[in-house]
């Protein structure tokens, strides 16, 4: 592999490439003439499990693969960076080991890419036919983009080695390489977001303004989330990649350079995490703005309880990521100090899951419902947005806490003002606790505009504010603090691992379920209050349905993920580049 | 129970608690009570005599009598009644009985009785009989005497319940016992505790029915065949004498008896 | 360490069968269907068109997004149960006919807007919602059976309501 | 001694005066009663009332001085604890409701009123008689029972199967103290048993009879034991009321082929309690009928309900008054969400299909469509059948229809929750067309025959679980030694 | 009623004390779970129960939040763990892993199984609005009249007060207490044959809330006045505009807040 040259590898990609979207046409083009011709509505039906659910499947996992060759190059492209400034082999070698997977990516992203563009076409004429009419400049540009993409992708790859001496102009390459890659994320949320807040075009679905169209209410807000989320997923699978590698290491510096993998690229995921709820914010003020129907159809109609089980996904992740630090304070010389604050932590974890996953209207049974009504008088008060938002903002602390512990459990400040230090910690983790709460009680006495619009900002606002002055405060603590060790990298229990893993798994679960809610605010429509979808599915499947097909593409994807991990560990066995410097 | 159903503090129930602590409170109540229950401690045994002044045994000697004749203004068509049950026992039809009248118009059935008199002769340790025969009681009127025994009877092979009740008009009564006899020969005896004119019924067999007098004093008589009663052995003085026919109704007469005589009672019933 | 990678997938479809499972068993399960076009026959008897109109608003329509049923704190929009009465208040105090009033709340929401309320509703004859001439009269009879006189029927409203569409359609030109 | 009690009195006058207000009138016992019984027993206690038209059993009359509910043998009067108990429990199957809201003493104040309306009555001694302990129930002692029903003659107004249709209990002159006509009890309906359905309680009635009905006392007719028996085998007769909101119809290969089949017994049952319909004129506020059993089973092509309840006196509309009748009725349309048509004859716009059976006809249904109460037409075409039958005070009705509809029939989908009701007819209770005993809306669902997956996945998982712990057995006991 | 769920909590809570002094995690982790399950339980006592589902979805959380919290640290997860190992590979376990592992388990995985799998039908829930939506106007056999404001005109009159009293106990006891009880309880003879059961007058949940034209309306239109969420087809309440006058109605209802000791709501 070593031996390849760069310009080997790029004609590589590039022949990939054009293959691939030379079968896509030809199929395209000898389906269209085999296959009967559409039904009168412009349909066809896909066999046996039907169109939309193999569009599901096939849009879902070219989007999870997208998302991971557009968030892992992020992710990997700063790992690169900050080992050029800091001098660390060990980021280099995150990055290069993360190169080589999106790199590889590429692939299997182009080929779902490519039977999603026979697939689509062919079973859905007429809604692609307005699709290029409307947005057709664009599909081309996208294709344009993509070649750019390839090349500079597989230039970053091929050249890494080579340009060990010129990291700068390196990493330059690198930053290249996202800014075409969220090139690419901005033209296919534009069409997602003409979707779903069609613009730009008149009421008969004739174009008026093609800058219009690409311009919707969601284009983006949409990317904003999905690049955020983007970055969050890839780093997850990094983590996953690392406790993959972890597990399957046979020797204890691979596994302590794999913890510290895992720990890393965790710890980005969910920091990148908390700036999730501001984004789908933004999504959602703009849906609201472009149509209030929509936006209360997905907020609290047809999808209020898909916000339950994401309540439970996050529960899950946040517990997942306290249990991994709780268990990181193992391997901290120190560490053992803090178990005692965990309990308490954990408590708070464990109410606050359990205010998040409380249902507002509860499915009951008959005598239940003669019981209570449809609310609970005590639950339904936990049910609301005023205790949800509560709940989460202290638990999103709980776990900033767990984090500050696991940092300053191998240290002990030296500064002089230790004890006033840490009651000023304590201050603020009190402090906004309890204003968060206050805020949290006196939502329930406003009307939901205020409280949308004003007082959940400040709960987020307190958070944010609280978590960086700790931050600053226990960067001030322990600067110059004595270390009472070293961490041991790879003195983890295996279970750990799964805790990354689970997180990982939960979050593709939840982007697979955010979909279906987004594509679900569509309802009936093809493009809404345009193009109506009049086909057999045009109905909005359940949720057990749209659960069931989600983890079912989950599976599918882990199962490609898992064969190009396997992959990798083959390559690297082969030619032992890039592996553990034994 | 959910707790806050549970009413901690029962409004209603400490608004009367207090209202009574008020009362009992003020002087004049606690006085009133007292002396009220030194008055009922005295009247007590003022109220048990009361009880037992009802009929007081005397030795009667040289009693008058009251003697007489009772009558029909004409022949009176007995009717017949229909018989839809257990038919094998109690036959098609029967007659009702209730018109027994001679060929001199003298009626049979007829119950005079001396009404409220306070002392006498001892009453006669005389049980009265009824006795469901065919489908019949029989017999059809009795006089009975408070402190005797009823002994009732069943000598069908069929169900009877034997109910008496004091006769309140209008095919309204006041049970007094009402008894089952399910099966042949069956006898229950009762005490006669409730004085007055009674309606004897079987629920099972609505037709039958007899009528006995629960008499006080041993003053109270049956007409025989021929109309004639007699009641004898009363103190001299004046009286109320009822007489009664299940079917012609009831008058009663104002009579004086005398000592050692025997005053003439006689009646003329006209059907209405 | 082949065993390490069975069990890690092992658990990967282990936490998939578990969502699958919430999903399945812990959600309530229903369809939205897609609305069915209603047909409204010409010369159609009253209350039969107040049941049209009332099917609409709590389907096709979508208006319980928005709209209670009853009068609530923090309402986004004005409550069903006592709109026909608060129309006829309304078409008084602006001079116009209740008829054209209750058309123009339809179709040209933002002309007028009720006091406390924000200007929000979207012009329902459009896309997406879409309603017909006929689904509109229904409608708006449904609307004036709550708390007014019905003097809306199809199709003598006819006229009345495409008055207003087209002042709707001039405003979006000229605006 | 006169002189000195007159002297006393004098001197205590206004204590008197004090005591006589408490002794006889008892102004607190009134005031309740004045409050909550006057309406139905009077003011006066005479049953001279605002309900005593609107009521059955009507309430009853104090100054009769007969009390059927008591703890005393024939001819006396209740004891105060026996009138308290009324008052506590109330008498089940009449307006008499349980009084839970007034306390002891208000409870005693009320007795005492009561009481005062009926002096001759409650001057004479009441004393309870003694309920021993009861024996075990028992197979044997129930049978003995059963043949102590016979012996004692409880057939001849209760019936054979204890339903109160006993030939002798339907004389037309069959009549309480009052004068109103009174019918015997029905024991299958414990539920409204009014001196109540406990075995202690059938004990007492059977022992001393409910005083001013023919009901009599065989407390000196029969031995305590057969009376024991006589209350085991009564209590064994109480039906269980299953009441419920749906009935599960279950498939069968072949339907019963008689109303009276015993087959039937096997399937399940739900109960409907009924009323009087009150809402439109002619509203009957005295229905007979309280209960109506209904049970379902269907085949692939045709669904059967049948219908049970007692009528202890059939009446076929021979003797001018109206014939005994059942009806049922579905919604003619599907129905859709939970919006039904009006539970009584349905609505203008959404008409009810009815299938009505006559006791005067006993193999015909008369199929109509109604919309509302004035609005019913009868259909021209009904392809629903009935089958009935009359066994000792129990009429059983089925009707049978095909599963696929035609217009203006039900549609019974299987799987799907049936919406129906019930309205029920006593002709000698004078009830038809619109007066009549009527149920609110309950579902019938045909419940589609279980899944093979119900008899596969269980024991699969158990295995497969089974399996695991054999797995991981064998494991910790290779690592254990290794 | 026995509260048998406190008992229940109580003895988790032993059982957890216990094992944390033996230092045996996985006793702790069982007896907390039961302290939970029996205080979710118990909260029936004091508030409508939980529903089947909240709790179910509580208890797996705490299922799973507990295991993770046991296996933080190295030496607990040990302890934790060493029971069941004990009972899957122990050799003087063999009779409990007899019970345990190779009947009980599977059987309660086979039953739960089946529980879940068996088809089940609920029939629909008809909500029950109590207190619905009035209209602004009504026709009362012909005179319209505006609901909103409407006022008692015999109220005025408190020289007859007690007259007018007792003449509504009339009507209620020839029109009214078959359903609404002799008690104004809502439990009449004739309650049980319908759905929704009669509204009860006592207590403050009913009358007492409302002002009288409320009432008013409620009585003269009945089932047929229903809003349709109300579900008027299920009413048995007649329209008594059919049976009474607007005077007797209004008397009808000065005895109902009469006799309850309910005043009506006059704001």
């Amino acid at each position: 592999m070593s031996d390849v040259s760069v310009k080997k590898g790029l004609a590589k990609g590039l022949i990939k490439l054009t293959v691939l979207l030379g079968i896509g046409f030809i199929f395209l083009l000898l389906l269209g003439k085999i296959l009967p011709a559409p039904t009168e509505d412009g349909y066809r039906l896909f066999p046996v499990i039907g169109s939309r659910v193999w569009v599901w499947i096939i849009a879902q996992l070219h989007l999870n693969f997208a998302a991971f060759v557009l968030g892992v190059p992020i992710f990997a492209v700063s790992m690169e960076y900050l080992s050029w400034r800091r001098k660390d082999d060990r980021l280099d070698r995150i990055a290069y080991d993360f190169t080589k997977l999106f790199t590889l990516a590429y692939t299997i992203t182009a080929s779902i890419g490519t039977v999603l563009l026979i697939s689509l076409p062919l079973l859905y004429p007429k809604f692609i036919d307005h699709m290029m009419r409307i947005l057709g400049p664009t599909w081309w540009l996208y294709i344009a983009f993509m070649y750019v993409e390839v090349i500079v992708c597989y230039y970053y790859y091929y050249s890494w080695h080579k340009m060990k001496d010129k990291k700068g102009a390196h990493v330059a390459i690198g930053g290249l390489l996202n800014i075409m890659g969220t090139i690419m994320l901005l033209i296919t949320s534009a069409w997602v977001g003409y979707m779903t807040t069609p613009g730009g075009v008149s009421e008969t679905g004739e174009l008026v303004n093609r800058w219009q169209a690409v311009k919707t209410f969601m284009w983006i807000p949409l990317s904003l989330h999905r690049l955020v989320a983007n970055v969050v997923f890839g780093a997850g699978i990094a983590a996953a990649y690392a406790a993959y590698r972890f597990i399957a290491s046979e020797t204890d510096e691979d596994r302590a350079y794999y913890d510290w993998m895992g720990y890393t690229s965790a710890m980005i995921s969910i920091g990148f995490s908390l700036l999730l709820p501001g984004v789908g914010y933004l999504l959602g003020v703009e849906i609201y703005s472009f149509n209030e129907q929509m936006g209360i159809q997905l907020m609290g109609g047809f999808f209020a309880w898909l916000w339950v089980m994401q309540a439970i996904l996050i529960g899950a992740i946040l517990m997942f990521v306290n249990y991994y630090l709780w268990i990181s304070l193992n391997k901290m010389p120190g560490g053992e100090r803090y178990f005692k604050y965990v309990k308490f932590l954990f408590i708070i974890m464990l109410l606050g899951y359990a205010v998040w996953l409380t249902p507002h209207s509860v499915a009951l049974s008959l005598d239940e419902a003669r019981k209570m009504g449809t609310y609970h008088p005590v639950l339904g008060n936990l049910g609301v947005m005023a205790a949800k938002n509560t709940a989460v903002v202290i638990t999103y602390l709980a776990t900033f806490l767990s984090f500050a512990i696991f940092k300053m459990s191998n240290k002990e400040s030296v500064v002089s003002w230790v004890k006033l230090g840490n009651a000023l910690r304590g201050l603020i983790v009190v402090g906004s606790s309890v204003i968060m709460l206050a805020i949290g009680v006196y939502s329930y006495m406003v009307t939901s505009s205020v409280r949308v619009k004003v007082l959940s900002p400040i709960q987020f606002g307190i958070f944010f504010l609280a978590i960086i002055a700790l931050f600053i405060l226990d960067a001030k603590m322990f600067k110059g603090a004595k270390i009472i060790g070293e961490p041991r990298w790879g003195k983890m229990p295996e279970r750990s691992q799964y805790a990354l893993i689970g997180i990982t798994v939960t979050f593709t679960w939840l982007m697979g379920m955010m979909g279906y809610m987004r594509s679900g605010g569509r309802q009936y429509w093809h493009v809404y209050g345009i193009m109506k979808d009049t086909s057999v599915d045009a109905f909005l499947p359940t949720h057990g349905y749209a659960a069931v097909i989600t983890s079912i593409v989950t599976v599918i994807f882990y199962a490609l993920m898992g064969f190009l991990f396997y992959g990798i560990m083959k390559l690297e066995k082969k030619g032992g580049q890039g592996g553990a410097k034994a | 129970m959910a707790i806050w159903e549970l009413r901690w503090f029962d409004f209603q129930a400490a608004t009367v608690y207090v209202k009574y602590i008020k009362v009992l409170l003020k002087e004049e109540t606690v006085k009133k009570v007292f002396l009220g229950a030194l008055v009922i401690m005295l009247l007590l045994p003022a109220m048990v005599f009361a009880e037992v002044k009802a009929y007081e045994v005397v030795d009667v000697k040289d009693g008058g009598s009251i003697k007489g004749k009772i009558k029909s203004s004409g022949p009176v068509k007995d009717p017949v009644l229909e018989i839809k049950k257990d038919e094998n026992v109690c036959g098609k039809s029967a007659p009702a009985n209730m018109y027994i009248i001679s060929g001199a118009n003298e009626v049979k059935n007829v119950i005079v009785a001396v009404e409220d008199v306070a002392k006498g002769k001892a009453i006669p340790k005389t049980d009265t009989v009824i006795d469901n025969q065919k489908c019949e009681f029989v017999p059809i009127v009795a006089v009975a005497y408070v402190g005797d025994k009823y002994i009732i009877k069943n000598s069908d092979p069929i169900f009877h319940n034997t109910s008496l009740g004091i006769l309140l008009g209008e095919g309204k009564k006041r049970t007094v016992y009402n008894l089952a006899l399910p099966n042949k020969d069956q006898v229950i005896e009762k005490p006669v505790k409730v004085a007055g004119l009674q309606i004897v019924q079987c629920d099972a067999h609505a037709w039958m029915r007899a009528f006995v007098y629960a008499s006080k004093s041993p003053y109270a008589a049956v007409t025989n065949d021929k109309g004639d009663f007699e009641i004898k052995d009363l103190l001299p003085g004046k009286y109320k004498v009822k007489i009664w026919h299940e079917g012609f109704g009831e008058t009663i007469k104002d009579v004086e008896v005398k000592a050692g005589q025997a005053t003439a009672l006689d009646h003329t019933f006209t059907k209405k | 360490m082949k065993g390490g990678a069975i069990k890690l997938f092992l658990v990967v479809v282990g936490i998939n069968i578990f969502f699958a499972y919430i999903g399945l068993y812990f959600l309530p399960q229903s369809q939205s269907l897609p609305p069915k076009t209603i047909k409204i026959e010409k010369g159609i008897p009253q209350d039969e068109l107040i049941a049209v109109g009332e099917s609409i608003i709590f389907g096709k329509g979508q208006c319980m997004v928005c709209h209670p049923m009853k009068p609530e704190t923090g309402m986004r929009a004005p409550a069903i149960a006592t709109i026909g009465a608060e129309m006829v208040k309304s078409a008084k105090e602006r001079n116009m006919p209740v008829e054209a009033y209750v058309f123009e709340a339809l179709v040209n929401p933002s002309s007028y807007i009720q006091k406390g309320f924000e200007n929000m509703m979207p012009p329902v004859h459009k896309p997406p919602t879409s309603l017909t001439e006929g689904e509109l009269i229904a409608v708006s009879a449904f609307l004036q059976s709550k708390g007014s006189n019905i003097t809306i029927n199809y199709p003598d409203s006819v006229p009345v309501l495409q008055e207003e569409i087209t002042k709707e359609a001039k405003k979006g030109g000229s605006g | 001694m006169r002189i000195l009690i007159a002297v006393l009195l004098a001197m205590c006058f206004p204590v008197l005066g004090y005591g006589a207000e408490n002794a006889a009138g008892n102004p607190e016992g009134k005031k309740i009663y004045d409050g909550w019984c006057a309406q139905c027993h009077g003011y006066k206690g005479d049953a001279d009332s605002f309900t005593k038209d609107v009521s059955l059993p009507k309430p009853r009359d104090f100054t009769f001085g007969s009390f059927k509910f008591r703890s005393t043998p024939s001819g006396d009067p209740p004891t105060s604890e026996d009138l308290t108990k009324v008052i506590r429990n109330g008498n089940p199957g009449t307006s008499m409701p349980p009084w839970s809201r007034f306390s002891d003493a208000e409870v005693k104040a009320i007795v005492e009123h009561v009481k005062s309306f009926a002096p001759d009555t409650f001057a004479m001694e009441a004393k309870p008689i003694k309920i021993g302990t009861p024996p075990k129930a028992s197979k044997e002692l129930i049978e003995k029972g059963k043949a102590e029903f016979k012996a004692a003659k409880c057939v001849d107004c209760h019936g054979n199967a204890g339903r109160g249709n006993g030939e002798k209990g339907w004389q037309d002159d069959f009549k309480t103290d009052w004068g109103y006509g009174i019918a015997p009890a029905d024991y299958t309906h414990g539920w409204e048993l009014r001196n109540g359905s406990s075995l202690e309680d059938i004990y007492r009635t059977i022992s001393v009879g409910l005083s001013g009905t023919p009901m009599t006392s065989y407390m000196d007719s029969l031995s305590d034991d057969k009376r024991w028996a006589l209350a085991h085998f009564i209590k064994s007769l109480q039906l269980t009321r299953q009441l419920g909101l749906a009935l599960k119809v279950k498939k069968t290969d072949n339907l019963p082929s008689k109303p009276n089949d015993p087959a039937w017994e096997k399937v399940d049952y739900m109960d409907l309690p009924i009323g009087g319909q009150l809402m439109f004129d002619t509203r009957d506020f005295t229905p007979v009928i309280t209960n109506v059993r209904v049970r379902g089973l269907y085949t692939t092509k045709e669904l059967a309900i049948l219908l049970q309840w007692t009528d202890k006196k059939p009446n076929d509309g021979s003797d001018g008054k109206p014939t005994d009748s059942i009806r049922i009725q579905f919604p003619v349309k599907k129905h859709e969400a939970t919006e039904l048509p009006y539970f009584f004859m349905g609505t203008n716009k959404a008409p009810v299909n009815l299938w009505q059976w006559k006791a005067s006809d006993m193999d015909k249904v008369f199929a109509s469509v109604a919309k509302g109460h004035e609005n019913v037409e009868p259909m021209e075409k009904s392809d629903a059948t009935a089958m009935a039958s009359y066994d000792d005070g129990l009429y059983s009705v089925v009707f049978k229809k095909e599963l696929k509809s035609a217009k203006d029939d039900p549609v019974f989908e299987i799987g799907k929750f049936i919406p129906f009701s019930i309205t029920a007819y006593d002709g000698r209770n004078g009830e038809e067309n619109i007066r009549g005993a009527i149920s609110a809306w309950y579902y019938l669902m045909m419940e589609p025959p279980t899944p093979l997956k119900v008899y596969v996945f269980p024991p699969v998982i158990s295995l497969g679980v089974l399996i695991v712990g054999i797995g991981l057995h064998k494991k910790l006991r290779k690592n254990k030694r290794g | 009623m026995l509260k048998i769920y406190p008992i229940i909590a109580v003895i988790g809570l032993f059982l957890s004390i216990v094992a944390v002094l033996r230092k045996s995690p996985f006793f702790n982790f069982a007896g907390l779970l039961i302290f939970i399950y029996g205080l979710l339980k118990s909260a029936e006592y004091i508030m409508p129960a939980l529903p089947a589902q909240v709790i179910l979805m509580y208890m797996a959380m705490c299922v799973f939040s507990l295991f993770i919290y046991f296996s933080i640290q190295e030496e607990t997860f040990k302890a934790f763990l060493e029971p069941m190992r004990a009972v899957l590979a122990d050799d003087n376990k063999k009779f409990l892993r007899l019970i345990i592992v190779f009947a009980a388990l599977p059987l309660f995985a086979g039953y739960l199984t089946y529980v879940k799998v068996k088809p089940t039908y609920n029939p629909p829930v008809s909500a029950r609005i109590v207190h619905p939506e009035p209209p602004s106007q009504m026709d009362f056999k012909g005179k319209t009249m505006n609901v909103l404001g409407l006022e008692n005109p015999l109220r005025k009159d408190t020289a007859n007060f007690a007259k007018y009293v007792e003449e509504g106990k009339k009507i209620y006891y020839q029109n009214c207490f078959f359903c609404h009880g002799d008690d104004l309880d809502g439990k009449g003879h004739m309650a049980d044959a319908f759905n929704p059961v009669p509204l009860p007058f006592r207590g403050t949940d009913t009358i007492a809330q409302l002002p009288e034209s409320f009432v008013f309306w409620r009585v003269s239109k009945g089932w047929r006045g229903l809003p349709a969420g109300s579900g008027p087809w299920n009413s048995a309440m007649p329209s008594f505009e059919d049976f009474l006058t607007e005077e007797e109605v209004w008397k009808v209802i000065m005895f109902i807040y009469e006799s309850t000791g309910n005043k009506p709501r006059s704001w």
